[in-house]
Parts: C-alpha cells; structure tokens; sequence
C-alpha cells in the first residue's frame, strides 16, 4: 500500500518537500512509518521518535493501522495565535 | 442553533473584526467578545520584524470548529467564529480573530479565554519568525497530546 | 505609555470596531480584546425592541478614563479605550466598546473584565427599554457607592 | 448662592426638567440641596432621602459642602453597558 506523507513547518524544511508517497507492507502502522522516515540517512532522520502525527485530518497514536490511501501528516510542535 | 457554515476558517487575507462580530451575533446575544491577536515587535528579547504564520489548512480549521464546538457546549454560549491567518505578517497585524457572542458576558469571556488556549495546543498552525538580521525561525511551540494511548 | 487623547467617549455615532482595536495596538502588544456590549431583544422575558441610551456625558467620559486608568495600572496593559452610545439602539446593534490592548493576553482578559463590571457600577448612563407594544421604561441598575464617608 | 442641579433618566421625568438653578443660604450641603428638592409638593418629592449625587463630576457624600456655581448632578441607579 502507498500512503500519502505530509510534512510541515520545521519538518518540511527537514525533508525537503511538503509531501512523499511512501510505499508500506499490509498491515503497517504509523509507528512503522516513523521508522522508515528515521531510518539512517533519510533526511528525516533526526525527527523525534514519536512525533505528532495526523491520520486522515485526525491526531492518531502511533498504534493506528494504515490503510492504501491514507494522508499521514507529521506535525512538529504547533504555535498559532 | 448551529454556527454559520465556514465559522471557523484560515486564510491569506485580513482578519476583518466587524465582519467576525456581526456574523456571530444574533438578536439573542448582549455581548460579543473579540480576542485579537496580533504580531508583536519583541519575542524572547530579540526584536522581530515579521512573522510568516503556515498552516495544515484542513485539519487547522476542522480543530478549531471542533475547540469552538466544545466551548459552545461547555459554556453555554451562542455562536463562535475563529479566523486565522497565514503567510507574511507585519508588526501589528492581527494573526487571529475569535468571536464568541452569547447573552451574557460570563460565558464569552470563558469561552473566549478557552478557544485561544486550546487553539495554541492543538491547531496545526506553525510561525517562523524573521529578525531585524535576516535570520529565521520556528517560534517553539506545544507538542498536541494524542488522547487515545498508542 | 499614556493612552490616546480621548480614549473614552460617549457618542452618538455607531462604535467602529477597527478603529478601537486599532488606535489600541502597539507594536509592543501581542493581543487585543474587544468587549462588544449589544441590544438584545429580550429583558426579564419581555420582548425588548429598542433600547434608548442617555449618558451624563462629561462626567461618564470622565469616570470611563478613571476605570480604564485604574485598570491599566492594576493589570499592566497596554492602552485601553471605552466608547459608549448614547440615543436610540436597534437590537445587534453595540452600545458599548471597550478595547483592551496588552503584551500577553491574560492580562487582557483581567482588565476587560474589570472595566465592564466597573462601568456598569459607576459611569452615569442609563438605559430606557422600547417594548413591542410601545411601552417604554427605565432599566433599573446599580446605585453608585460614594467611597468617602456621608 | 446658586447652585446647578442637573436631573437624568428617570429623575429628570420626576422634575420635568433635566437642570434647575437653585439658591441656597451660604454654607449649605448636598443634604439641604436634596431636602430642598424633596420637599413637600416638589415633584421631586419621591426621589430618595440618600440619592446618588456627584458634584463638578465627582461623586460627593451628602456632607458635602456647597459653593456658588458648584454643578451638582443626581445620578439614578446606573444602566450603562
């Protein structure tokens, strides 16, 4: 399955890109996510183990199973107002 | 009585506070109250020449419908509108608006005081400042709880 | 810092909420309130169609800076301006505004809420309500207190 | 002496006026002025015996000593807000 990656503020700047498909086994977790994200020289390497992060417009623990299709936004620290 | 449609919005353009007030009052209200935030000259001691304020837009305006829904509920109030600005911002220029309208003032303030602090936990809206020197950067904000365990 | 020449009025004029929030913002403030007092179209159950506001105006202005002075100096706000209306009010429509500007918004909160609560206890104004069926009366309302002894 | 008397909202119903001059002996207090105007068969007869006063736009206790030209407003409970 492929799964949309979204990438914000600080995280963007990081990635390079505001947005990467990432292709997953069945059956991955947003936790497995973060780890290929972090894997060792991936430019996201240094974001923080459990970061933020949003299912399909919805904070999501990272536990949450994937699904083909679904839009995971990686949200560092918020500071509206 | 349900918000008007688009009640809680972001978007590029000026915050226009007499459009937020009068599409949040209705002939049930005595008071409105208008919490406006604005870019300050000063953060942590380093002066500040603008702020660029980005957003997740959809998610952004689907929590703060969700905060100004929770806050009607909680405090009884009428309508609640919330509107927060992105992109290049001056000194002075208001970054959010939130109207809250209900019969009685006590309800607005509690409300109003509750809509902002919750929208700086869990709004994904980010600021970077940009200094005197040309130098940037991410104004540290609030890491949002997920509240389910994981 | 000291507030604007005028920074309380009573007016005849509808209350221009831009220019409250403003002519209180400075660029050492990050965070406005907008305390927006409206007619409502019921009082004590009874159908209220318009509401006649009459003010001793030099001593209201007078008392409404007294408030606003108090307030700053208590809570450590920025400029904090009152507009009051006088004549004859629609329901929506304001009759007052008061604007508090400040570096942080708690402070904000605080001195909004005093100034309201104070000028309801102390500015000469009175209001006359206009029922639907053509009745009108006065609004009872605080007695002022006289702080020295009698 | 004269006095200013000013009458607003529902007093200045009561007097049909909203300002009446009013001479005063010398040394007079705003307890004389508001005896005068409560006097039997003023139409001010049913303000109260303690009303609200300000004089030259203070607040004033009833004590308060009067001078030529003073402006003393009577201050019904206030509605303002």
């Amino acid at each position: 399955m492929v799964v949309r990656s979204l990438f914000f503020a600080s995280f963007r700047d990081l990635a390079g890109t505001g947005e990467l498909a990432v292709e997953l086994p069945a059956g991955a977790r947003v936790a497995d996510l973060v780890a290929h994200l972090r894997r060792p020289g991936s430019p996201l390497a240094s974001i923080p183990e459990r970061p933020a992060v949003a299912v399909n417009l919805e904070y999501a623990p990272l536990g949450t199973a994937l699904a083909d299709g679904d839009v995971v936004a990686f949200i560092p620290p918020v500071a509206g107002g | 009585m349900s918000p008007p449609a688009r009640a809680c919005r972001v978007t590029p353009d000026a915050i226009d506070p007499r459009e937020l007030l009068e599409s949040s009052v209705t002939p049930s209200d005595g008071a409105a109250l208008l919490f406006w935030g604005v870019v300050r000259n000063e953060h942590g001691g380093r002066a500040v020449q603008s702020l660029e304020y980005e957003a997740y837009a959809e998610m952004a305006e689907r929590k703060m419908q969700q905060i100004a829904d929770e806050a009607r509920e909680r405090f009884g109030t009428g309508a609640i509108r919330i509107v927060h600005r992105v992109g290049l911002l001056a000194v002075g220029e208001a970054s959010v608006g939130i109207a809250v309208a209900a019969p009685h003032r006590g309800e607005a303030y509690e409300a109003s005081r509750y809509v902002i602090e919750e929208l700086k936990r869990r709004v994904p809206v980010w600021k970077r400042e940009g200094y005197v020197d040309g130098e940037r950067h991410w104004v540290p904000g609030y890491t949002p709880t997920v509240e389910k365990g994981d």
